[in-house]
């Protein structure tokens, strides 16, 4: 249908940034919307919840009009989740009375919908922490309750304003399997705002890129995430993600050979069956390029690829995109100094050998 | 080499530190504990910013406190850069006058205040002030302020707990450029395991007032010595033994082997959570009591027959038994270690390797 | 031309509220800064200290003054030996009018003060030692520049509370007419002598005095 | 010794009084404080200050205006005389007038310091769970806020107990009508009767120690900044 699908344009200047966005995005999956501080990220979804407004602009979410011009559903109305990046529960309520408050309001003085209730409290395994007040939990077990709240409501569009990012490590260890559950099991579509790409290529189907406002790209995440022109890309921590399957295991070495459209790659032992799907990160930095195949090295991984773009980055270093794979078309991305870059004389379409230092399973 | 060494007693009435360390001049030494167990004490009072009552703290030569001598060097004669938990930046003052403010007036001050806007690319932001700034930006400022004197040690207090967990990971990196570059060495006090295993070269653990191990990260980490340090190095599963048989640890909980008997008759195991399997026809009796799916792996929580919780993780790749099911458990004999219930408190000496 | 029109009914009012105000705003900067910063530090009668700075603001100012009135009078247990030694008389003088306007002012500057020091200056000045600087320096350079807004509005808010005190005032005072007459009594005086205009004039006085008061706060953004 | 009828009765009115003019602040000063903490209009300075104003304006000052504008010539005694209501000066209802005005700051700026340090976002959770702007109010703002509300009850109450200089000018002296605590206690020492003096003062005394008792336990931070 047509309309399963979420249309959102703003435009508005306000004093210190201005935001121009025209976004059509899938009804259904996780989208996230992935920038730096300072893009527009968390306005937009604000704008799109009603939380702010902008005097000009049209919302529809799956057919429903939410605004059009400067007529709006007021945040109330409308039949969204949202979960803030700090839990934001009620300090006077119990965990329960903090689910149970939008409940309440949805159901209007009927009886309040017990099993939906009881699926988000099962979903995200707080039902030993109904009775505690919000001091009494943990910043993970807050923010559990409060994507429960949300999600207790049955809404229509799930809204998250990087419900991660107020979290440690370990907590959102915690978190992020209980969302990548939410994924899975979810059938209405969800915004995710977040600046960390792997949040993103764990748990979104659809990234949009944001920057000073402005959408800058749009699409499917493995696709995005190597793209040069993007400023993601040089970032310290650039990375390429791929894709993979597990071929077999090697107990002489304790290694696993995985199948990736980049070739095969080796990892120390990994505890997955052969055969399922993985996800791995080979950061720029941990790429170095050979222009012949090196002969004895301590490096198992040595890929053929060619040299697909060269950019500039800040002072002596360059940002090299490879293709490798059959078609030399899966991208990699290698950060290496300029010097390395002229004694190996590199120019697009030159074919050359990826060393992989390292590469990281995404769990 | 300025080693510091440090023998404190220090007592509040409801509070009692003694402490017994001597530290390298170089590198990052993390201490964890958890909360009240005195590590920002420790810090103080390395500081000068607490009186022991007795014991003597010197840093190579430079004696800063002794009881018996009656030294009592104040703060501000220490030779030490201090960053607080919420950075305690001069709000009156620019980020410049800030940085600059334990230097001497004059010239050199105005180079030296250069040279940190640089290294901490802070440039653009000499004239304004700490409300004026991120909270990043306020953490690069306090580090530079407290290291532009150059002092000899760098202590920090809780330094990333007021950031979020974006930031922490590339100040974390600073630090250990920044305690290289400076030749100083420096003491985190910090109650996540994260920063610990990131970023320091040693680490001691503080309980109940007193250091309970202080050593290389790697060997402290792989040997916390006690069960109790063991628990504040994030190990899950500690269980009391209660009998002995050779290389077998019995308890209220079942009875495991170990790969060969200890040399002593240690009061705990502890088992490491990666190895044991369930399903097996001999082993640990447990009931699964909850399953949690962690990406890679399943978190089992399972409950032994005398309702102590014990903690698993399982490839996905395994078949997984179902909650509530009651199975065994296999655990080879190299996922236990036995460990004393609490081992004396020895001077903690730290020596380099030969 | 304002001060002509006040020559016959209040100038000695008018001299006599300005000459308090500047000695208890001597007062206030000394014992707001010292008290602020003592009752910061930890000590056995802190509490008791900080409940009888802080009385003012919710005692009734008539039954303050009264009090003081009793303790402080010729028979009263401070005043009798006061008198009987130094032939000093603190009530229905001066140095009374002073008292009640000290008193009734003081919680104004060391509350600020003291919430300052302690919600901030308490770590920055252990930042202030760490850094090599001594007790005066840091006294000087950081304690006293970083309290300063919440110093200058509360010694603002305490002056403008001297000038309009009335209770401890004309307890304490006696409300002498030439002798402890505040410009705040002097208005109650007119208006029950039935000479409104120069109420009017003393009102617009001591209004404008306050609003001026009023808009220096406003500019330390304190309201 | 102990209380006399008069002592009684100005006791009764005083309680009447305060707890009337707290009803009042309440409920005029909520509005307010709501405004004040929320709104980002221009307004927002000049009404701020002019509910702060008593704050720094001497009673005496306050009082004499108040007597100026409720008295026959002034524009609020026109209007009350007009209405049948005869004029404020002088009356209970003139004491609470003043009253109201005179201790407005003490109850707008604990509830406004409350709404701030409340922060937009709970509102904003609750819109996001369907509550609407009064459902919002009730359900969020007064529980959360509620040391504040309290703190300026209280405080209210005190001042209203306490304020001398304002009721000195408006209600002059009538038994039964304005007649509260703080001028008997100045009648008596006008009169040299100390003794009846004493009690009535240290009663009142004994009062506000109590109303400070509550405040400290409450929140000794909050309540005197």
């Amino acid at each position: 249908m047509p309309s399963q699908r979420i249309i959102a344009r703003f435009h508005h200047t306000y004093p210190d940034f201005s935001l121009d966005v025209d976004l059509d995005l899938p009804g259904r999956g996780v989208t996230a919307l992935f920038g730096h501080s300072g893009s527009g990220k968390t306005t937009l979804l604000r704008l799109i919840a009603g939380l702010q407004h902008t005097p000009q602009g049209f919302l529809s979410v799956n057919g429903e009009i939410w605004q059009e011009g400067a007529r709006l559903l007021p945040t109330h109305r409308r039949p969204l989740g949202y979960v803030f990046q700090e839990a934001s529960l009620f300090a006077h309520l119990s965990a329960r009375g903090n689910l149970e408050y939008g409940m309440r309001r949805v159901a209007r003085g009927k009886a309040m919908d017990r099993a939906a209730l009881d699926q988000a409290i099962a979903l995200l395994g707080i039902g030993h922490l109904l009775e505690r007040r919000p001091h009494q939990l943990s910043g993970g077990e807050r923010q559990r309750v409060a994507i429960a709240r949300a999600l207790a409501l049955q809404p229509r569009l799930l809204l998250m304003d990087e419900p991660l990012a107020a979290l440690d490590l370990a907590r959102k260890q915690e978190i992020l399997p209980y969302l990548e559950r939410l994924h899975d099991e979810l059938e209405i579509p969800v915004l995710y705002v977040s600046h960390s790409p792997d949040e993103v290529a764990r748990l979104a189907d659809t990234v949009v890129m944001l920057e000073r406002g402005r959408v800058m790209a749009q699409g499917a995440v493995g696709e995005l995430l190597t793209r040069l022109d993007l400023r993601l890309a040089r970032a310290h921590d650039a990375s390429a993600i791929l894709d993979g399957r597990v071929r077999d295991h090697d107990p002489r070495y304790r290694l696993t050979r995985i199948d990736t459209p980049a070739g095969t790659l080796r990892l120390a032992q990994i505890e997955r069956a052969p055969g399922e799907r993985v996800w791995l990160r080979i950061q720029a930095r941990d790429l170095s390029l050979a222009l012949d195949e090196p002969g004895t090295s301590s490096i198992v991984n040595i890929l053929p690829a060619r040299v697909l773009a060269l950019e500039p980055l800040e002072e002596a270093q360059l940002l090299v995109k490879l293709g490798a794979g059959a078609d030399q078309a899966t991208p990699l991305l290698a950060h290496i100094t300029r010097y390395s870059a002229d004694r190996l004389g590199l120019v697009e379409g030159q074919e050359l050998f990826a060393q992989i230092k390292a590469v990281a399973l995404m769990e | 080499m300025q080693t510091l060494s440090a023998r404190i007693d220090f007592t509040r009435p409801d509070f009692r530190l003694r402490a017994h360390l001597r530290l390298p001049d170089s590198g990052i030494t993390a201490v964890l504990g958890p909360s009240g167990s005195g590590k920002s004490t420790l810090l103080r009072l390395l500081a000068g910013l607490e009186r022991p009552r007795a014991g003597c703290i010197r840093l190579g030569e430079h004696i800063w406190f002794s009881r018996a001598q009656a030294i009592d060097r104040p703060p501000s004669a220490r030779a030490i850069g201090f960053m607080f938990q919420h950075y305690a930046l001069f709000p009156h003052l620019s980020v410049a006058e800030n940085i600059g403010y334990g230097l001497a007036r004059g010239r050199e001050r105005q180079r030296r205040v250069a040279e940190w806007i640089e290294r901490l690319e802070l440039a653009g932001l000499e004239r304004r002030r700490p409300d004026a700034l991120s909270g990043g930006q306020r953490q690069r400022v306090a580090l530079a302020r407290a290291l532009a004197p150059r002092p000899r040690l760098l202590l920090l207090d809780e330094p990333f707990s007021a950031v979020d967990a974006s930031l922490r990971q590339s100040l974390r990196l600073l630090l250990q450029e920044l305690v290289s570059e400076n030749d100083t060495s420096a003491i985190l006090v910090t109650h996540d395991l994260e920063d610990a295993r990131q970023c320091a070269d040693r680490i001691g653990v503080m309980i109940a007032g007193r250091v309970r191990r202080l050593g290389e990260s790697a060997e402290v980490l792989a040997d916390p010595g006690d069960a109790e340090v063991a628990r504040v190095l994030g190990w899950p599963n500690t269980l009391p033994v209660t009998q002995w048989a050779g290389d077998e640890a019995c308890g209220t909980w079942g009875r495991v082997r170990l790969s060969r008997a200890p040399a002593r008759a240690h009061e705990v195991v502890a088992l490491l959570p990666d190895g044991p399997r369930p399903g097996a026809r001999e082993g640990l009796e447990v009931e699964i009591a909850q399953v949690i799916e962690m990406g890679a792996y399943r978190a089992l929580s399972c409950r032994l027959p005398d309702r102590t919780p014990l903690r698993l993780h399982l490839p996905r790749a395994l078949p997984c038994p179902a909650r509530g099911a009651r199975t065994r458990i296999a655990v080879p004999p190299e996922c236990v270690i036995a460990l004393p219930a609490r081992a004396s408190v020895r001077f903690n000496h730290w020596s380099p390797h030969p | 031309m304002m001060v002509s029109a006040l020559q016959p009914c209040a100038f000695d009012a008018v001299l006599l509220s300005l000459r308090v105000a500047a000695v208890t705003l001597v007062l206030f900067v000394v014992s707001g800064i010292g008290l602020g910063y003592l009752l910061t530090r930890p000590f056995a009668l802190r509490g008791l200290l900080d409940a009888l700075v802080s009385l003012p603001l919710v005692f009734p100012p008539i039954a303050i003054g009264f009090f003081l009135l009793m303790l402080l009078g010729r028979h009263g247990p401070l005043g009798a030996p006061l008198y009987a030694h130094l032939g000093w008389e603190l009530v229905f003088s001066f140095e009374a009018l002073v008292l009640a306007a000290f008193i009734a002012g003081l919680p104004l500057v060391v509350k600020p003060v003291q919430s300052a020091i302690e919600s901030s200056a308490r770590e920055m000045i252990e930042a202030s030692y760490t850094l090599g600087k001594g007790k005066l320096e840091t006294l000087l350079r950081v304690v006293i520049p970083a309290i300063r807004t919440s110093l200058a509005a509360g010694l603002t808010l305490a002056v403008g509370r001297a000038f309009g005190e009335v209770g401890i005032t004309l307890m304490l005072g006696g409300n002498l007419i030439g002798e402890t007459e505040t410009l705040s009594l002097a208005i109650y005086n007119r208006v029950i002598e039935g000479d409104s205009t120069c109420a009017t004039w003393l009102s617009l006085l001591l209004g404008g005095i306050s609003l001026s008061l009023f808009f220096l706060l406003r500019r330390l953004g304190r309201l | 010794m102990g209380f006399s009828d008069a002592d009684l009765q100005a006791i009764w009115l005083t309680l009447r009084l305060a707890s009337l003019v707290t009803v009042l602040l309440l409920l005029i000063g909520t509005p307010i404080a709501w405004w004040l903490a929320r709104t980002r209009s221009a307004w927002k300075g000049p009404v701020g200050a002019l509910v702060a104003l008593p704050l720094v304006l001497p009673p005496t000052v306050l009082g004499f205006y108040l007597l100026l504008a409720m008295g026959p010539n002034g524009p609020v005694g026109q209007l009350t005389e007009s209405l049948g209501l005869g004029l404020l000066p002088f009356t209970f209802w003139g004491l609470v007038v003043a009253s109201v005005f005179y201790s407005m700051p003490f109850v707008v700026q604990p509830i406004q310091n409350a709404i701030e340090a409340l922060g937009e976002r709970p509102l904003e959770a609750a819109a996001t769970l369907r509550a609407g702007p009064w459902d919002r109010f009730l359900t969020v703002v007064v529980p959360l806020a509620r040391p504040g509300f309290l703190t300026a009850a209280i405080l209210g109450f005190a001042h209203t107990v306490g304020e001398f200089g304002v009721v000195l000018m408006i209600g002059g002296n009538i038994p039964g009508e304005t007649r509260v605590v703080s001028v008997q206690i100045y009648d008596y020492v006008e009169a040299m009767d100390y003794g009846q003096a004493h009690w009535l003062a240290a009663s009142l005394v004994i009062f506000s120690f109590l109303v400070l008792l509550v405040l400290y336990s409450l929140n000794h931070r909050q309540a005197l900044r």
